[in-house]
Order: structure tokens, then C-alpha cells, then sequence
């Protein structure tokens, strides 16, 4: 059961076993409800004599399929509230990271990187265009805006997704796992060309990025 | 329980909420005109909640004061005010059979009502000679902070009042001819009913937008 | 009830008799005539916004190849095709054809009335709408071309050509929304009041068919929902043409301001279009087992509680928007919770199904189809409500298979359960039973291959509206499947062929209907068919509840509202 | 304000235009003496704004008169106003 793309960052396990667990709880109630439904087509299919019963509900029965399902549901919410917030949630971004601005248009990515003084917005920043390259097992929070439209920041071996809006700085983090290059897509419609705004996130083992970073500068 | 009522209007209503479908109808149709203007001052809070500086009432325009001259739109709130009262002495009037009484309020409605819009384009022209439009002037810009987003909302908000108020004189006017004919009685005086729901709603409308617009 | 029908009989055509053709069938203000009118119109944008579907297929499935006899298709036209698909779709498909014609149809026929509340403003309501569709369609004509913006419109996109290249043809898709929701808005003011105002003596609110409550609620959301959107759009146009800053971030707008506005419209507007399928499913699957609805004062309570629950769950479209986080988890619970009326209502169907004696006629083949699907569309819908999973699959083709689910799957179905179901009291002429069930088999097959798949797509991680998934190389293996998706899409489509005749055949050559074919309960059979103008000869007086199937010890298996209880005259 | 609530067919509607014009008069007047704390003034003026429609609709629109349900029916939206509203401000309350 391999039907997610290969997970490589540090929350992505937490969000997948999540959409497995709906994934069962939704797949065993899907096959509850086809089974009896084609039970009830051939048990009570129509036949010259028989009468229907004339049975108007059962509160028992109705007190039950309304409790189950809440129950189920809020279970599902605690669980997701908990990944979601991990993911989401500024207070709880790792502080110790590698901060980079991210900077969408139609249709590219810009990222720029701080320089050797480790700070953004200082001379000595680098600009890339759609190629990020990021270290392995080290957080990177990247401040994301936009110059025109709402695009979307989407990368989906590290499960993040988050909108880039216009007049808007919004931040998400992600640490790979994995060393590698992986894709980043826009999600947003963003104009003509939104289906080849794409990227590369380029995840470099520690050594590797510290001389590519020294490289740029 | 099979009873059939019949109300103002001609019409026969059964068991439901025992008032006549066009009045029944007004009520409904005005419930989505409070979504309409909840959508149009929604987005106008959002977005001055949204920035921190505002042209604010009561300072003078070169410290970032409002363009907008207050004391002439409080006049005009007073005549719409004054329009909600005679157009609730005409029905009042009518309720009671008295045509002569109809007439002259709903003529007075119809005159303070245009004499409203007349007002609201003198008070555009003023303001666009100013130089505040939509997009301000760029000298506007330069005191009137949030220029443009004032601009927008003001004209959106005051402009889809106004063509509210317009409406209503259309119709109040049509309705007033009918009065002149005769048409309503003391039993049969829906429409007047009808028109003035609305009449006053539009006034209600105002008294919101007149202090979230010019007073905050 | 036979009676009843011949003394109605001479007296509608002496009625008839004195309107000219263009008053009886163009400019009618008969509520049964205007159904048929919206029948007839929204039936033909369905196959337009089927025809766009197609062609937007054939891009994903074969990107960049030639469509024989058509060409290819431009990114900037693919963008043009995505948003006009949903957007005729969502306002002049599946909208008016559940809203517009069975509602017109139904509630006076059902609640007993001789026509609607305000006859003119329905009439009104009718042409407003075929206005707003002549726009919308003239939009994919002109220069700079359709609307490219997605039906969401998002903006800043939509608000400044420069972002899509399409100038006017934005501007066109505004003045037709906002004309479509006058229309809506009108019809909206008509239905709640002839159902408050003008139900027959004893058709209390709890007598009323589950169709006519759903239609009921639907119109309250129309009428509160529709305002949002028109103040929005005529926003944006001002932003587009008198220089406005409503949504222009570089002048002090918000972005997440439109989306706010667009989804507070947005998510009720699902509710419109899924609502009343489910009250018309009720209806049908009670007639198909021949049992009472399981449960029906929770039918209507759980629609109620669905209706509200609508209002406050739109940010769960914008949990990766950039909205606050915390707004995010209470958007999260209060989308889960209406996961427990929806579960309530299948669970209910299933239960009527139980220990009935079901017949297989057309229309409950496609409520048992769209008990199915909409199963599987609720249950996908789960996994958005979960907002750590929707950080995921938001705008992939997870999404475009839920929608498709509960919109195709649910309400589709159920559009096409009611055409065979009330096709004989609006025509007078049956449907061909046979052709009824190969359509609905063949769909039933196509509609899975094409959509269940989409799924799958939306695990891998695959965009909606990209142009060419073959640029990524995650996606690439896919390519196959999405292939197809294309070709199943296209045989979908060709298999709606057999309704076409046997619609339009049925109409002219079909078997003659009698006054109850269905044996059902509502008033509108116990009228002729087709009822004539006013409906029914003296108003009908409703001794019973809408859904009194196999009641023991009666001699028929049902029994209408107006039949008064036994022993009593 | 007790006395018109007692005439319930008749409401003295001169009674109400003139509390209506007191009440412009006083919101002018407090806009316009700023003395006030900004968020006080916008509360105040706010409150007087609702308190001059509540009688409009109250009186004008003759809704104290009417049954339950009309008065249930007119005011259905008024939740809806608020929760958009309120839901899209904490948005701005980060």
C-alpha cells in the first residue's frame, strides 16, 4: 500500500499515518454500506405477493448511527489537530533553522538565501531562481510571499503545501530527511502558464551545502 | 382549520403566516438585501481593520482628515428620516380611509426621497472635483491616507444605497399615481404597505452606512 | 381522484384556449411550463459543460496531441475550459436543473397550490436566467477569450487582465453571475413563500414530502448565500474596470478577502446543489421499497442541521491559504460535524431499503446509484475536513474526485432519478424503461472508470488544473492512468447518447402515462398528466403524512395524501 | 418610549422621527468632539446606529406588531452577518 509519494521530511510519517488511518476507517464503512446495500437489492427485491413492513424508524437504531459516526469523527479531529498544528502553527516552528525568503511569481520561485553573516536582508543575501538547495536533517523556515497572484508552495515528498499571497507574509518550515532532489509545484491556479511553474528542492548532505554555500557568496 | 382569510391586498392566504404573499415576499427578499449590504460593510471593516492609518472625522484634511463634508450628508440623513415618517403617515393615513391624507405623504415621501439622490450627486461632483474618486487624485493621496481603498468603499457602499433609494422613487412614484387614481382603500392598500417595507429599510441601510462611512 | 381529473379536464382547455402559443410556452408564467422551460435549457448547457469536460480531458490525457477535427488546445485556452466547466456545471447545470425545474415543478403540485406565489416574477426569474447564460456562453467567444481565473475566481488573478489575458471575458463571467443570481434570488423569494403561504388545508410542515423540504431549505440558503456573492463579484468588477482596490494587495486590498467572501458563498452553494438531490432521492427510494421513509423526522432535522452547519465550515477550502491557524481547527470541527447528518441520511436510506419490496424501475436504479456514490464522496470528504491531511491533498486530484463524487455521483444521479421519475406527469408520454436502465448501467460503469481513479491521482500528489502533468517527473508514471481517465471520460459522455433519444423520442412516441404511474403518494399524481393550468380542480384537502406506503390492512400498497381516513367521509 | 409600546395599533410616529433626529443630532455631535478614546466613540457610535434602526424597524416597519415567526423570518440573517463578520476579523486579530 504505497499510494502516497515517497516521504521524505521529518512530519510527513505523522501526516501519512493519519491519511491511513481515515483511509481504513472510511474504506471499512464504504464496504459496510456497498455490502448491504447490494444485500438489501437482492434480500428485498420485489416479488408479486410479498408486502413491505411498514416500519416508520427505530430511535435505537437512529441514536446509534448518530453517536458511532460523532465518536469516529472526534477522534479523526484530535488526531489531525495534533499534525496540524506540529506543521501549521508558528509557535511551535523549530527556532534553530536555516531562514530563507521565498518569493513566488508568475511564473518562478526566488530564494533567497542569508550570506555568510547567517541573516536575512543584509548585503551579502543571495538570490536563486527555482532551485533550492537545502541541508539534510536541518529545519529550514522560509518566509513566503508573493509579487502578483496567490500561488501555492508545494512539495509533495516533504507534504507541504502552503499559499503564497500577495501583501501577505506567510511562513512554513520543512526538514528533509532525505538526501536528493525532489519536485515543488504550484497548487494555485496562477495564470497561463500555472502548470510549468515548477522547482527543484535540492537537499545536500550538511558538508555539501556548506560548500555550496560558501560557493555563492 | 379551513377557514380562508382575506387580507389587504385582495388576497386569499391559507393556514401559513396569515399575512399576504407580497408582504410575505418583501420580508423575505429584504432578508437577502441584509446579506447583500452584510457582503458590502463586511468587506469595509475588513479592510480598514486591516490598515493602520484612516481619515478620520473631525480633523482637518491636511492632518489626514476625511474629505467628506458631514454636516451636508447629516442634513440628508435628517430628510431620509423625515421621508421614513411621512411615508408611514400615508399608510397610517390609508389605514384609516383617508385618501387625501395618502396623497399628500406620499407626495411628500417621493419629493424628500429625490431631493435625497439629488443631493447624494451633488455631494459626488463635489467630491470627484476634489479629486476623490476611486483612484484619488495624487495630491488627495498625499494627505488622505488609504486614499484609494476609502475611495472604493466609499463609492460602493453609498453608490449601491443611493440606486436603492432610486428604485424606491421609481416605484414610489408609481405608486402615488395609483393613489391619485384611487386605487387603494381603507381594506385594499397592499402595495402601499409593500413600498414602504422597503422605503424604510433603505432608511435603515442609511442610518448604518451614515455612521460606519462618515462618523467612524 | 378520477373524477376529479375529468372535471379538471374541459376546464383547463377552455383556459387554454385563450393564450396564444408565444403566452402558453415562451412567456408563460404557468409554474409547470417554466419548469420545463428550465428543463429544456439547463439539459442543454449540461451537454456544453460536458463538451468543455472533453476537451479538457483530452489535454491531460494527451498533451500537447491533436484532438481530430478540433486541434489542440492552448495553455491560456485549457485555463478558459477549467474555469467555464465548473462554472456552467455548477450555475447552469446542476442548479437550475435541480432548483430551477423541480422546484418551479414540484412544490405547487406537491403542497396542494394552483401555482406559485408570484407567477410574473417566476417567469421573470426564468428569462434572467437564459440572459445570463446567453452572456456566459458569448464569454467563450470574444476577443482575449473566456474567463481564465478558475470558477473560484480567485483574486488577484481574476482582478487585473494582465494575470490571465482575459479582459472582457472576465468581465462577462461577472455580469452573467450577477444576472444568475438575480434570477436565483427571485426564484428563491417565490419558493418560501408559496411553501409558508399557499400549502393546502392540512398540509402541515411535517406532512411535507422530504423533496419539498429539501427545496425549501435549499431556496433559504439561495436567498442568504447569493447576496455574498453578488456584492463580491460586483467588487471585483469594479476592480477590474473603475479602478477599485477592493482586492489589490499593492493599494491596500486583501486577496484572503475574496476568498472569505467567495467561500461564505461558496460552501452553502454545495449545499444547493446537493440538497435537494437527496430530498428527491427520499422520495423516490420511499416509492421504490414501499416503505414509509426510515426516520423521517430526522431526515428533515439532519437536512436543517446540514443546511446550518454549511454556513459555518467555509474556511475548510482555506486551510492552506494563509489563514489564521487557529481559525483553522475550528473550521476543522465544525466541517467534521456534518459528517454526522450525512451519515444519518444514508444510514436512513438504507434503512427504508430494509425489509421493503423493492422494484427496480429507472428512477430507484439511480437513487440506489446515488446512495452508492454519495457514500463514497462523503467518506472522501473526510479526509479534507482533516486539516493535517488537506495540507496534502488540497488542489490535487483528491479533491477533483470528492467534488466530481458528490456532484456527478450525488446529485447527477439523482437529477436523472427525477427526470425518469416526474418525466411522465410533465409530458403525459412514459420514458422506455429499457433505455432508462441501459443508460443507467452504462453510466454507472463510465462514471466509476472515470472518477475512481481521480483518487488515486490525488494520493500521488497530482495538481488540479495543471496543463501538462507530464512535466513533472513525480507525475509521469501516472500518465497511463490519466490516459485512461481521458478515454472512460469520453465514452461517459458518449453513453448520455441513449437518454438524448429516449428523452427527446419518449416525448413525442412514448407509451401514454396514466394519472399514477408510480403508484406514489404525493398530490401532484392525483392530477393528470400533464396537470393542467391551475393544477387541480378544487383545492385538495391532505388528511396524511407523504410516505404511507404498505400500510397494513389497506388494500393497495399505497396511499395518497388526499385520500381521507377510512370510516370518515 | 413605554407610552407608544402601550398604543399598540397606534405608535405616536412623530414620537420616534423626533427621537430619531435627537439621536443624529447626538451622533454627529459625539464624532465630532473626539475627546473620546477611539474604540469608546466607535462602541458609542455604533450603539446609537443600532439603536435608531432597531426603532426604524421596530416601529416604521411595524415588526413589534407582527407575529413570532415573521419576526424570526426578518431577523434569520442577522446571525449569518455576524458570524461572516466576526470570523473574518479574528483573522486580523493575529
Amino acid at each position: 500500500m504505497d499510494w502516497l509519494p515517497g516521504a521524505a521530511s521529518s512530519y510527513a510519517a505523522d501526516l501519512d499515518r493519519i491519511f491511513y488511518v481515515i483511509l481504513a476507517i472510511t474504506g471499512l464503512i464504504f464496504v459496510g454500506v456497498q455490502v448491504a446495500l447490494v444485500y438489501f437489492i437482492i434480500k428485498y427485491r420485489g416479488r408479486k405477493g410479498r408486502q413491505a413492513s411498514y416500519v416508520e424508524g427505530s430511535t435505537k437504531a437512529e441514536v446509534i448511527w448518530t453517536v458511532i459516526p460523532a465518536v469516529i469523527i472526534v477522534g479523526i479531529a484530535v488526531a489531525s489537530q495534533t499534525v496540524w498544528s506540529e506543521i501549521k502553527d508558528p509557535n511551535h516552528f523549530p527556532t534553530d533553522a536555516l531562514e530563507v525568503n521565498v518569493e513566488a511569481r508568475q511564473f518562478a520561485w526566488a530564494f533567497t538565501y542569508p550570506g555568510a553573516d547567517g541573516e536575512l536582508g543584509t548585503d551579502d543575501d543571495y538570490i536563486r531562481y527555482n532551485q533550492m538547495h537545502v541541508p539534510v536533517n536541518r529545519p529550514v523556515v522560509f518566509n513566503l510571499t508573493s509579487v502578483d497572484v496567490v500561488h501555492s508552495f508545494f512539495v509533495p515528498a516533504f507534504r507541504i503545501k502552503q499559499d503564497a499571497v500577495p501583501g501577505m507574509n506567510l511562513r512554513a518550515w520543512f526538514e528533509a530527511t532525505e538526501v536528493g532532489e525532489y519536485e515543488l509545484a504550484c497548487a494555485e491556479l496562477c495564470g497561463v502558464a500555472h502548470g510549468l511553474m515548477k522547482g527543484k528542492i535540492i537537499v545536500l548532505s550538511e558538508d555539501e551545502f556548506q560548500s555550496w554555500a560558501a560557493e555563492q557568496s | 382549520m379551513n377557514e380562508a382569510i382575506t387580507l389587504p391586498g385582495g388576497v386569499t392566504a391559507e393556514p401559513g403566516m396569515r399575512i399576504y404573499n407580497q408582504k410575505l415576499g418583501m420580508w423575505i427578499f429584504l432578508a437577502s438585501e441584509v446579506m447583500f449590504f452584510t457582503g458590502l460593510i463586511g468587506a469595509y471593516i475588513i479592510l480598514r481593520f486591516g490598515t493602520t492609518a484612516w481619515a478620520l472625522p473631525g480633523v482637518p484634511l491636511e492632518e489626514g482628515g476625511t474629505p467628506l463634508a458631514i454636516n451636508l450628508t447629516a442634513f440628508n440623513t435628517f430628510m431620509l428620516i423625515c421621508s421614513s415618517v411621512t411615508m408611514v403617515k400615508a399608510f397610517a393615513a390609508i389605514e384609516h380611509g383617508d385618501q387625501k391624507g395618502l396623497r399628500r405623504y406620499l407626495v411628500a415621501t417621493v419629493l424628500l426621497g429625490a431631493a435625497f439622490v439629488g443631493i447624494q450627486v451633488v455631494e459626488y461632483i463635489a467630491l470627484a472635483h476634489e479629486g476623490f474618486l476611486p483612484r484619488c487624485s495624487e495630491e488627495l493621496a498625499a494627505v488622505v491616507p488609504n486614499c484609494d481603498l476609502f475611495g472604493s468603499t466609499f463609492y460602493t457602499m453609498t453608490g449601491f444605497h443611493g440606486t436603492h433609494v432610486s428604485i424606491g422613487v421609481l416605484c414610489m412614484i408609481w405608486v402615488t399615481v395609483k393613489a391619485f387614481r384611487g386605487k387603494y382603500t381603507k381594506e385594499n392598500h397592499g402595495g402601499v404597505e409593500v413600498i414602504g417595507l422597503y422605503w424604510h429599510f433603505v432608511d435603515l441601510v442609511w442610518i448604518m452606512l451614515f455612521t460606519i462611512v462618515y462618523l467612524i | 381522484m378520477a373524477t376529479a381529473a375529468a372535471a379538471a379536464a374541459p376546464l383547463a382547455d377552455a383556459h387554454h384556449e385563450e393564450l396564444s402559443f408565444i403566452r402558453k410556452y415562451i412567456f408563460s408564467t404557468d409554474h409547470k411550463i417554466i419548469g420545463i422551460q428550465f428543463l429544456f435549457a439547463s439539459l442543454a448547457f449540461l451537454v456544453l459543460g460536458g463538451v468543455l469536460a472533453i476537451l479538457l480531458r483530452w489535454q491531460l490525457g494527451f498533451p500537447g496531441e491533436e484532438l481530430p477535427g478540433v486541434g489542440t488546445v492552448a495553455p491560456k485556452f485549457y485555463n478558459s475550459l477549467v474555469t467555464m466547466h465548473g462554472t456552467f456545471m455548477v450555475f447552469f447545470a446542476v442548479m437550475p436543473l435541480l432548483v430551477g425545474v423541480y422546484a418551479n415543478y414540484l412544490i405547487p403540485l406537491k403542497i396542494g397550490a394552483p401555482d406559485m406565489a408570484f407567477p410574473r416574477l417566476n417567469m421573470l426569474s426564468f428569462w434572467m436566467f437564459i440572459q445570463s447564460g446567453i452572456v456566459m456562453t458569448a464569454s467563450l467567444f470574444v476577443e482575449g477569450g473566456a474567463a481564465g481565473s478558475g470558477w473560484t475566481a480567485y483574486a488577484p488573478l481574476s482582478a487585473v487582465p494582465q494575470y490571465t489575458g482575459a479582459s472582457l471575458g472576465q468581465q462577462l463571467w461577472i455580469l452573467s453571475i450577477v444576472l444568475f443570481g438575480a434570477s436565483s434570488l427571485l426564484g428563491s423569494v417565490n419558493y418560501i413563500t408559496t411553501v409558508i403561504n399557499m400549502r393546502a388545508p392540512g398540509m402541515t410542515l411535517f406532512r411535507m414530502p422530504l423533496s419539498v423540504w429539501a427545496l425549501f431549505i435549499t431556496a433559504i440558503i439561495a436567498l442568504l448565500a447569493i447576496p455574498i456573492i453578488a456584492a463580491a463579484v460586483i467588487m471585483l468588477f469594479f476592480d477590474l474596470t473603475l479602478g477599485t482596490t477592493f482586492f489589490l494587495p499593492a493599494d491596500g486590498g486583501q486577496p484572503l478577502l475574496w476568498q472569505h467572501l467567495f467561500w461564505f458563498f461558496g460552501h452553502p452553494e454545495v449545499y444547493i446543489l446537493i440538497l435537494p438531490a437527496m430530498g428527491i432521492i427520499s422520495d423516490v427510494i420511499a416509492n421504490g421499497s414501499r416503505k414509509p421513509v426510515f426516520g423521517y423526522h430526522s431526515m428533515v432535522l439532519a437536512i436543517i442541521a446540514i443546511a446550518f452547519l454549511g454556513w459555518i465550515t467555509w474556511g475548510h477550502h482555506m486551510f492552506q491559504s494563509g489563514m489564521n491557524p487557529l481559525l483553522g481547527t475550528s473550521f476543522m470541527i465544525s466541517t467534521m460535524a456534518i459528517a454526522v447528518p450525512s451519515a444519518i441520511k444514508v444510514f436512513n436510506w438504507l434503512g427504508t431499503m430494509w425489509r421493503g419490496n423493492i422494484r427496480f424501475h429507472t428512477p430507484m436504479l439511480w437513487a440506489i446509484g446515488f446512495v452508492s456514490l454519495f457514500t463514497v464522496g462523503g467518506l472522501s470528504g473526510i479526509f479534507m475536513a482533516s486539516n493535517a491531511v488537506d495540507i496534502f491533498i488540497h488542489d490535487t486530484y483528491f479533491i477533483v474526485a470528492h467534488i466530481h463524487y458528490v456532484l456527478f455521483g450525488g446529485s447527477l444521479m439523482a437529477i436523472f432519478a427525477a427526470v425518469y421519475f416526474w418525466f411522465p406527469k410533465m409530458f403525459g408520454r412514459m420514458m422506455s424503461e429499457t433505455w432508462g436502465k441501459i443508460h443507467f448501467v452504462l453510466t454507472f460503469i463510465f462514471y466509476n472508470l472515470t472518477f475512481f481513479p481521480m483518487h488515486i491521482l490525488g494520493m500521488a500528489g497530482h495538481m488540479r488544473r495543471i496543463y501538462d502533468p507530464t512535466q513533472y517527473e513525480f507525475l509521469q508514471p501516472y500518465q497511463p492512468m490519466n490516459r485512461f481517465i481521458t478515454i472512460s471520460a469520453i465514452l461517459l459522455f458518449v453513453v448520455q447518447l441513449p437518454f438524448i433519444v429516449n428523452f427527446f423520442w419518449s416525448l413525442f412516441r412514448g407509451k401514454k402515462a396514466d394519472i399514477n404511474p408510480w403508484q406514489d403518494n404525493g398530490l401532484e399524481w392525483t392530477v393528470p398528466s400533464p396537470p393542467p393550468h391551475g393544477n387541480f380542480a378544487m383545492t385538495p384537502t391532505v388528511y396524511r403524512g407523504p410516505y404511507e406506503f404498505s400500510v397494513p390492512g389497506a388494500e393497495a400498497d399505497y396511499m395518497p395524501q388526499s385520500v381521507p381516513p377510512s370510516g370518515s367521509q | 418610549m413605554m407610552e407608544t409600546a402601550e398604543k399598540k395599533k397606534q405608535p405616536s410616529y412623530m414620537l420616534i422621527w423626533f427621537v430619531l433626529l435627537v439621536l443624529t443630532i447626538v451622533e454627529v455631535g459625539v464624532a465630532y468632539v473626539s475627546s473620546l478614546p477611539r474604540n469608546v466613540l466607535i462602541v458609542v457610535l455604533v450603539g446609537l446606529a443600532i439603536w435608531k434602526a432597531t426603532l426604524v424597524a421596530m416601529y416604521y416597519m411595524h415588526l413589534k406588531f407582527e407575529r413570532l415567526r415573521l419576526i424570526l423570518l426578518a431577523t434569520a440573517p442577522l446571525p449569518l452577518a455576524i458570524i461572516l463578520i466576526v470570523a473574518i476579523l479574528l483573522e486580523h486579530a493575529r
